[in-house]
């Protein structure tokens, strides 16, 4: 067992990718099997990440559960994993993410051993991202997260899925083409030579111009992904496209990788450039929210309608970050857990919709709330997450955030809390389209969520309950690391 | 019972054994009819395969000294140069077995084995040859062999156009670089490196360095570097599959080592090697642009290769041990993916009159051989630098040397051609995994051909994830040359 | 005028310029051929200068013109042959007719 | 008296450089070059190097030049002229042409060269003969190699011309 | 029992109620109803044993719910005077539509949703009641009004029914906004937002008034956006949508009272800053003469009562606003009572007359329904002011404490008694004395006696709550004289003039004679204007259309149109120069050679010049 424990993080890591190899190897036609060997892989790596966030130890700020094996010293390359208080809830979020994406798609019946195959790797690459703290195996995992969508869009996605694939991957990797030299130059302007992240934010030294250079990389080669303001017509378009565990995966967890490179490379090693950075991320942050929002109102399509509204969230998340006070930070990574739930049970419920009635028009559909209660009240908890509704945990999020912008930014502060109406404004009007008024003809007799396929929503709504209820759980974890982080940054 | 000098130079021995082999072959192939001709064809792909396998071997004996009277060095670099090389030859020579895709009569066939070892044996000369005459002769000997293995293709048609522009440019392109190394030698009075890159540095004269980057043309020329590319689409497309790969594959790893060989005369002078940076920056720009419209997949990897040469470059800037390794870590990596590319052209243009092959070709493959779809997966992925291949690791520690060389800006500029390259990659790639074929009867592939590329691109993403079981020995070699 | 580097210095490039003329002007394969020993010769012609004027021990430079004329008969060989396969295919050793391959 | 030769040598050399070079004809471009050849020879000798000279007068004029004439005459009589040449061709020919050696030329005055005493006796044929088999030893084996290949894929690519092949 | 244990019951059993419904229990409707009338009798004793033994200084006590540096919420109670007055008024009322929502919900099948929910809302209430952090009041506040959005949706099949629940919740949330704003700027000065310590603060007023002005006007803001007062009132006419128990709890007696409370627990921060007090006075008259007006032509008889919500909550926060905390909270508790009489007893006119036209109620039920009779005659004279009744006792200390502050305010305020005294009595006469009047048999089916007991308990309560002004400022800690009627002074004059002012004219136009129009048929442009609520609510519209509409398809020009456009246009862009990257290779030999060798030359010659 202490074995175990000790090299838990690698053993989470390895659970998809043994996954993967096993996949590999089963005979094309054994669905099921297939489906049963990811299951437990996924179901394996919830249950250790739930043994970290047990194991995990709040009262200091330091990385825990560290395995350190040197790599390639000559090239300042060693496989360092770790986990402090800012990446632990997102570890968690994988694996929930992870688990209930896999037995969303349990009806999925087109080439089901590559769709597993890709989704593995995936979920490996994110894993990886959020447990390295080398930054070259933080770009590997990066990149490797971020290929896979390209074929799982393009062969099970919808609506114009070649283009939507195409344009969703030129776009992220992109983004990476700015990280690759800013990732390299932070090696080599430090004049350590090493990629290890934790020497480098120790290292304090002097970056000057170059800093600031480094920094907009790193903010823009990541922001592309977390979706910020002039950089994020991709993912609606990606996740209309989808199909649906691939945007769950997409917006809940990938869209997270994003702010979290922002928040583990960018202002733990450069704080000063994070300085004088900070307003320009906080105003594009506003746009973010408020903007989302408004498109969002403006959709047709309810895919399209969470995309642009993760938009929106992402903005949240960024605003925190750009306040860089305790109770910001606290709430923006409270927020990456939280919206990555709520969108993954937005997805979830609409994927079945669209399984059912094959049409996320929302003129067409109507009244489902009597032909399907089940998936309507998911949708409708979602929806109330979104909105901010207390008691669920996006209120928390938003309620520290806002604070905090407040406090920093009283413009901005104020300009992002009509963000609540906003987002109020495009949710209560895609629920009232499609599930209240009559019933309509069409959807008469369409079946509710089988009891077989219920679970992965109920953990999804449950988790939303649990940590609305008792922000505690997250905001103790995150305390003692976003207290350093702190520090650090007001320099 | 000491080898003394001998053990030394037992790879080229190997090789020179298999070429006389080859050469036996060829001369009783005198008789017409087609019976022992098939025979005699088969012995030669067998001499030819188990020859090169066996100089591979050979390569990995540890060797450290001087041949010849100091002109000929072998070391850890040489050594392992040659084991890419020997490779390399193995992987062409049983992609072009049953003269790959009928492109080469029958009665060829033992010939062009013989070619291919010869250009092998060339191109490990000038790994170890420490002097220029030693050098050119290595590099014209492999040189002309891949002008007459593409001359052989059977088919009417281009085959003869494009080898005889290969070979224009190639004779005309030597004849500067011979120029420039004249030149040298009246500078410095010598032909061994050592002395010359002694002479330059002594006094760097704007004529040394000019000398230098003309003798350099005669490389750039064979790894395909943008002004002096031009021969490559046309070669790549009309050449028969298994000359093909070879001049893609070991030849490019034949240039790199003679472009690190040479490139130790011009070390200090930051103006030579900001030429060359432009230079890099232009074939990966001009690479990735014209590969975005290609319909040919040979005459796309043309292109690609052109672009990585450019990335090539570019890692070179950083002139020391870091740089030097990464390139023969990079220069390996690209031969284990192009062998895979090639091993997906020859087994789906299995029935194909043509020697082109369009990327509608590859349509449906993961329906028609999912195992060489997972082949040319990882192949695509591999050169477009994504984890966890080779690519992606020899990509990082390129660049990383480049910016220990201060081309900060470069490498975004490399970081966006990179990109760009994406897209041309996922194309073929979409080709093999989403678009659907009207028959989906399952392709016969060679028994071995698709085993052998899923245990190349195994290979490959181990040595992408442990880097580190290679590159230390890639280090100290190079620092012997350096 | 003999015994000074520079006049065959300037014979040499002045030959390497003709034969680049050569072969970049003519339309015929075999007189690009032409051009291309010609450029070859100039190179020999250096090589046995500086044997003469710079070089400690002029026999590299000799054995050097040597290899090199050595080279120039295999390229002759190697270079006729291709022009005679492309003679054979497109029926014409014109460097227009050769412009099949591009984009 | 030396100068004398060498300016008639050089003129011989140019003359010949030019008509292979300029002429339509592919004869009387072979002629040419034979012409240039023989003055490259005189000039070799001027500089002392007479086993070059002789190689020279040997290989290119004897191998090179006749291997050119044969291929000529394999090709079709219709080859025998040129179409006239437009100036799209002649402008990038003669840019190209004349820029590169032009640049050499003024590197070359420009850079300096050591100069050595000049020793009589190192040029004789027993020095290169040990040179090629000592330093030289690879190069040489490698160098018969090479024409080996060459003359094989000359075979191999040419003997497909005469008759089909059934492979 | 400790104070504590029962709080945890009053704010515990409703939220477990609500849980069992959503986790599955819909299955079995008539134990959530009995489970929920369970929790609905639990907190109302609860609520009652707070109130009696509250102990002399108050009790508070709280456990740490979400820390950071910067800020910290905390769960917990605050029990005083005030909030557990507020309780037992949130807890019998509460109990009382429970009872009556059963006879009402007796046929529907999705009783056990309702039920649930307004178990939910009633957890909600009590949390902003009984909550010691305004963070907690925050919350509290939010979650009503996501019941409320359920409950007036709660036949979500009526597109109105949806569409009216939508706006509710949007508009409530816009006077969130400002709600949230006031909070952030006090925390932005304080570490936490316990009460206590607000309070202190204003009581030492550190800040400068600037800043206080402003917190005072965002909560206002809040509190108009709850409590429907000018402009965001426009919604509570629309939430009569919904059934009607939802309306008579939450639209009349305690939700929208939510903010009239927050009022008089946050009273010094509002006073303390002189603008924001005259500012909130006035906009409260201004409300109540909107409302009563609109009251006079309202043609239905639940969105009358509404209209005439809105108008006495203006009362009450003009109570407020003049300064007199117990005037202001003594109407608050009249009204809950007599307003929630008055909204059962239209339940079951409409219920009898299967319509909620007051025409058609008069003509189809009137007087053949005795009780539902008995309730409105009740409710109207209560609400109308008569001496004696409720409404008289509370409204007189109300415009006891206006006078004090200016003839402008105090007129107006007559002006809308007089107004109310005239709706109220022309609601009685239409509904129960119409001269064409069909004898319809009323059948009264069992269910309907739960509801007509309920009526007649609450007809009891109005009459008595009247005289318990007294007792009531003692358990608020003010002086039992607050709360005592000057009857000879010139305010109850006034006041008496006003109500025979506004019967008479009732009695002249809906009386034995009357043309039954209304006097204000007459004037038909003013009639039109009223009638239109004095055009908000098609400003409202206008400003969603306009405004809201606007900017959507803005965004969505700028999506589309600018930055996808230039997304797109670069990758067309880079594929135009591959084309041309390609095309350089043309195929002619002599020009690659050409283009190698130019370009070595200049690189010579760069090396030249470096």
């Amino acid at each position: 067992m202490a074995w175990l424990d000790a090299h838990i993080l690698t053993i989470i890591l390895m659970c998809p990718v043994v996954g993967l190899g096993i996949v590999m190897l089963i005979h094309n036609g054994k669905d099921l099997l297939i489906k049963q060997v990811a299951a437990v892989s996924s179901g394996l790596s919830l249950v250790l990440s739930l043994r970290v966030w047990a194991l995990f130890d709040a009262s200091t700020a330091e990385l825990q559960m560290v395995e350190r094996v040197a790599w390639l010293p000559s090239a300042g390359i060693n496989y360092i994993v770790g986990v402090d208080g800012l990446s632990l809830a997102m570890v968690l979020l994988t694996g929930i993410v992870f688990f209930t994406g896999v037995l969303t798609m349990w009806e999925l019946t087109n080439r089901v051993k590559e769709y597993f195959a890709f989704t593995m790797a995936l979920v490996a690459g994110v894993f990886g991202v959020f447990i390295s703290q080398d930054l070259f195996f933080f770009f590997l995992f990066y990149e490797l997260a971020v290929l896979p969508m390209y074929l799982l869009i393009a062969i099970w996605g919808s609506t114009r899925r070649e283009f939507a694939a195409m344009k969703l991957t030129l776009f992220l990797l992109a983004g990476s083409a700015l990280l690759f030299p800013a990732l390299i130059g932070l090696a080599h302007y430090s004049g350590l030579n090493t990629f290890d992240m934790t020497l480098l934010a120790e290292a304090d030294t002097d970056w000057g111009g170059m800093g600031l250079i480094l920094f907009g990389f790193i903010y823009v080669g990541f922001g592309v992904l977390a979706g910020i303001f002039p950089f994020h017509t991709w993912s609606p378009i990606g996740h209309v496209a989808a199909p649906t565990a691939v945007s769950m995966l997409h917006a809940g967890v990938l869209m997270k990788l994003g702010a979290y490179g922002v928040l583990r490379i960018g202002m733990i090693i450069l704080p000063e450039a994070m300085g004088s950075w900070a307003p320009v991320i906080a105003v594009l942050a506003l746009c973010n929210i408020l903007y989302g929002a408004f498109v969002a109102l403006g959709q047709t399509d309810l895919k399209y309608m969470i995309g642009y509204s993760s938009v929106s969230h992402m903005g949240v998340v960024m605003l925190g970050l750009a306040t860089m006070t305790h109770a910001g930070i606290s709430g923006a990574i409270f927020q990456m857990f939280a919206h990555g739930i709520m969108t993954a049970l937005f997805f979830s419920c609409v994927g079945h919709i669209y399984d059912r009635t094959h049409t996320r028009e929302i003129s067409r559909l109507g009244g489902l709330f009597h032909t399907m209660p089940r998936a309507s009240t998911l949708f409708i908890i979602a929806g109330m997450a979104g909105i901010g509704v207390p008691c669920l945990a996006s209120f928390w999020a938003e309620f520290l955030v806002f604070v905090a912008a407040v406090k920093t930014w009283p413009i901005i502060g104020i300009l992002a809390i009509c963000g609540l109406v906003a987002s109020a404004l495009f949710v209560l009007r895609v629920i009232q389209k499609t599930f209240f008024g009559p019933p309509l003809e069409a959807w008469k007799d369409l079946p509710d969520i089988s009891n077989g396929m219920l679970p992965a929503r109920l953990i999804l709504a449950g988790t939303l309950l649990v940590f609305g209820i008792i922000p505690g759980l997250m905001l103790t974890n995150l305390d003692e690391s976003v207290r350093a982080l702190v520090a650090v940054l007001a320099g | 019972m000491d080898w003394g000098l001998a053990s030394l130079f037992l790879p080229e021995l190997a090789l020179l054994g298999t070429a006389l082999g080859l050469f036996v072959v060829t001369t009783t192939v005198g008789g017409g009819e087609s019976a022992d001709l098939r025979r005699a064809g088969a012995m030669a792909d067998r001499v030819a395969f188990f020859g090169a396998v066996f100089a591979a071997l050979l390569a990995l004996v540890p060797a450290e000294g001087q041949l010849f009277f100091e002109s000929y060095a072998v070391g850890g670099f040489s050594q392992s140069v040659k084991l890419l090389l020997c490779l390399g030859l193995a992987g062409s020579a049983w992609l072009s077995r049953g003269a790959a895709r009928g492109q080469v009569s029958v009665r060829d066939r033992p010939e062009f084995h013989l070619f291919l070892t010869l250009a092998t044996f060339g191109m490990a000369m000038l790994t170890s040859a420490t002097e220029l005459v030693g050098f050119y002769v290595g590099l014209e000997l492999s040189a002309y062999c891949l002008y007459l293995l593409v001359a052989m293709t059977r088919r009417e048609g281009d085959h003869a156009e494009a080898a005889l522009k290969y070979f224009i440019q190639g004779a005309t392109l030597s004849a500067v670089a011979l120029f420039g190394m004249s030149i040298l030698y009246g500078l410095s009075g010598t032909t061994s490196i050592a002395g010359i890159g002694a002479a330059v540095t002594a006094e760097p004269t704007t004529l040394a360095l000019a000398a230098v980057l003309l003798s350099l043309v005669g490389v750039l020329f064979k790894l395909a570097v943008f002004p002096f590319h031009f021969w490559a689409p046309d070669v790549y497309e009309v050449a028969n599959d298994g000359a093909a790969s070879f001049i893609a594959a070991a030849s490019k790893v034949g240039a790199i080592a003679a472009l690190l060989r040479l490139l130790t005369l011009g070390l200090g002078h930051d103006g030579l090697f900001w030429i060359l940076g432009g230079l890099a920056v232009a074939s990966m720009t001009y690479g990735n642009l014209a590969a975005l419209v290609q319909k040919d997949l040979k005459r796309l990897l043309a292109y690609s290769g052109v672009a990585q040469a450019g990335y090539l470059l570019m890692g070179l800037m950083g002139r020391d041990e870091a740089a030097w390794s990464a390139a023969i870590y990079y220069g390996a990596a690209y031969l284990g993916l192009l062998l895979l590319c090639f091993i997906v052209v020859v087994e789906v243009g299995r029935g194909r009159e043509d020697a082109r092959l369009p990327i509608s070709a590859v349509n449906g493959l993961y329906k028609k051989s999912p195992m060489l779809a997972m082949v040319l997966l990882v192949g695509l992925l591999g050169l477009a630098g994504v984890p966890p291949t080779a690519g992606f690791t020899g990509k990082w520690l390129l660049f990383k040397a480049a910016l220990d060389g201060g081309a900060f800006w470069l490498i975004l500029v490399a970081g966006i051609n990179n990109t760009i390259a994406i897209y041309y990659y996922l194309i073929v790639l979409k080709a093999a995994y989403v678009d659907d074929v009207e028959d989906p009867t399952p392709l016969q592939t060679s028994p071995l051909g698709p085993k052998l590329g899923v245990a190349i691109s195994l290979a490959i993403v181990l040595f992408g994830v442990f880097p580190q079981w290679v590159m230390p020995r890639l280090l100290d070699a190079v620092a012997a040359i350096l | 005028m003999a015994d000074d580097l520079n006049t065959y210095l300037i014979i040499s490039c002045a030959l390497f310029a003709i034969g680049l003329f050569g072969v970049l002007l003519r339309r015929n394969l075999v007189a690009m051929l032409i051009g291309v020993e010609l450029m070859l010769n100039a190179v020999i012609i250096n090589l046995v200068a500086f044997a003469k004027f710079s070089a400690p021990e002029p026999v590299t430079g000799q054995v050097f013109a040597l290899f090199v004329i050595g080279i120039a008969a295999a390229e002759a060989a190697v270079g006729l042959s291709i022009v005679l396969a492309v003679h054979k295919s497109r029926g014409s050793i014109s460097v227009d007719d050769l412009q099949e391959l591009a984009g | 008296m030396l100068d004398l030769a060498l300016g008639i040598l050089i003129v011989l050399t140019f003359a010949g450089a030019t008509m292979a070079v300029v002429l339509k004809k592919v004869f009387h471009n072979l002629l040419g070059f034979g012409l240039s050849l023989v003055g490259l020879a005189g000039i070799s000798l001027v500089l002392g190097s007479e086993f070059v000279a002789l190689m020279q007068l040997l290989i290119f004029l004897g191998g090179i030049t006749v291997a050119m004439v044969f291929a000529v005459m394999m090709s079709t009589p219709r080859e025998q002229s040129e179409e006239p040449r437009t100036a799209d061709r002649v402008a990038p020919a003669l840019l190209v042409g004349a820029g590169f050696p032009a640049v050499m030329i003024a590197l070359l005055l420009g850079g300096s060269f050591p100069t050595s005493p000049v020793t009589e006796e190192l040029f004789g044929v027993r020095e290169i003969g040990l040179a090629l088999l000592t330093t030289f030893e690879l190069p040489f084996e490698a160098i018969s190699l090479l024409l080996l290949a060459a003359i094989i894929g000359a075979v191999a690519v040419a003997r497909r011309t005469r008759e089909r092949p059934d492979g | 029992m400790t104070l504590n244990a029962w709080a945890d019951i009053a704010i515990g059993a409703p939220l477990a109620v609500f849980f069992a419904m959503l986790l599955g229990m819909r299955a079995w409707p008539r134990a959530v109803v009995g489970l929920s009338l369970l929790s609905a009798l639990a907190v109302a004793l609860a609520t009652w044993m707070m109130a009696l033994n509250l102990p002399e200084g108050g009790f508070t006590s709280s456990v740490p719910w979400a820390v950071t540096d910067d800020f910290s919420v905390s769960f917990g109670y605050r029990l005083t005077g005030l909030s557990t007055a507020m309780a037992c008024v949130v807890g019998t009322i509460h109990l009382l539509v429970q009872v009556y929502s059963v006879g009402y919900m007796a046929d529907d099948p999705h009783k056990a949703r309702f039920f649930g929910t307004l178990s939910l809302f009633a957890t909600a209430m009590l949390g902003i009641v009984l909550s010691a952090d305004l963070a907690q009041t925050f919350i509290a506040w939010e979650l009503v009004g996501l019941a409320s959005y359920l409950l007036i949706g709660f036949w979500n099949a009526k597109p109105a029914a949806a569409q009216a629940a939508k706006k509710a919740f949007i508009m409530t949330r816009f006077g969130d906004l400002g709600l949230f704003a006031g909070l952030a700027l006090m925390v932005s000065r304080l570490g936490d937002l316990k009460i206590d310590t607000v309070l202190l603060a204003v009581e030492a007023n550190t800040w400068e008034p600037g800043f206080v002005t402003a917190i005072g006007l965002c909560l206002l803001c809040g509190i108009a956006g709850k409590s429907a007062q000018f402009p965001l009132h426009t919604w509570l006419p629309d939430a009569m949508e919904g059934p009607t128990p939802v309306s008579s709890l939450l639209h009349s007696a305690t939700m929208v009272a939510a903010g009239v409370y927050l009022f008089a627990l946050l009273q010094p921060l509002f006073l303390a800053s002189e603008f924001t007090a005259t500012f909130a006075l006035g906009l409260a008259v201004f409300t109540a003469l909107l409302a009563a007006t609109v009251a006079c032509v309202e043609t239905d008889m639940k969105r009358v009562l509404a209209w005439s919500s809105i108008s006495q909550l203006s009362f009450m926060l003009m109570g407020l606003a003049a300064g007199s905390q117990v005037a202001g909270f003594f109407h608050l508790v009249t009204h809950a009572g007599f307003k929630c009489l008055l909204f059962l007893s239209a339940g079951l006119f409409i219920h009898a007359a299967h319509t909620g036209d007051l025409l058609a109620i008069g003509r189809k039920v009137g007087r053949s329904a005795p009780v539902a009779a008995l309730g409105l005659v009740v409710g109207c004279v209560a609400l109308s002011g008569f001496p004696g009744f409720a409404g008289f006792m509370s409204k007189e200390l109300v415009l006891h404490a206006v006078h004090e502050q200016g003839m402008v305010f105090y007129s107006g305020a007559l002006l809308t008694s007089a107004l109310t005294a005239y709706y109220a009595f022309r609601l009685v006469f239409l509904a129960l004395f119409d001269p064409e009047r069909e004898s319809v048999e009323a059948h009264p089916s069992a269910a309907l006696k739960w509801q007509q007991g309920v009526v007649v308990i609450l007809a009891v309560l109005t009459l008595g709550i009247g005289w318990t002004g007294g007792d009531l400022a003692r358990h608020l800690g003010a002086s039992a004289d607050e709360a005592h009627i000057h009857w000879m002074s010139s305010g109850v004059a006034f006041a008496m003039v006003a109500l025979v002012l506004g019967a008479g004219l009732a009695f002249v136009d809906f009386g034995r004679g009357g043309e039954r129009a209304g006097s204000f048929a007459k004037f038909p442009a003013m009639h039109r204007f009223f009638a239109s609520g004095w055009g908000v609510d098609a400003f409202w519209r206008t400003f969603s259309d306009v405004g809201i509409a606007g900017l959507t398809r803005l965004a969505l020009l700028i999506d589309r149109g600018a930055i996808d456009r230039t997304v797109d246009g670069t990758g067309a862009a880079t594929k135009v120069l591959g084309g041309v990257a390609a095309r350089m290779q043309n195929g002619r030999v002599q020009l690659y050679l050409s283009i190698a060798l130019g370009l070595l030359a200049t690189g010579l010659l760069a090396l030249g010049a470096m």
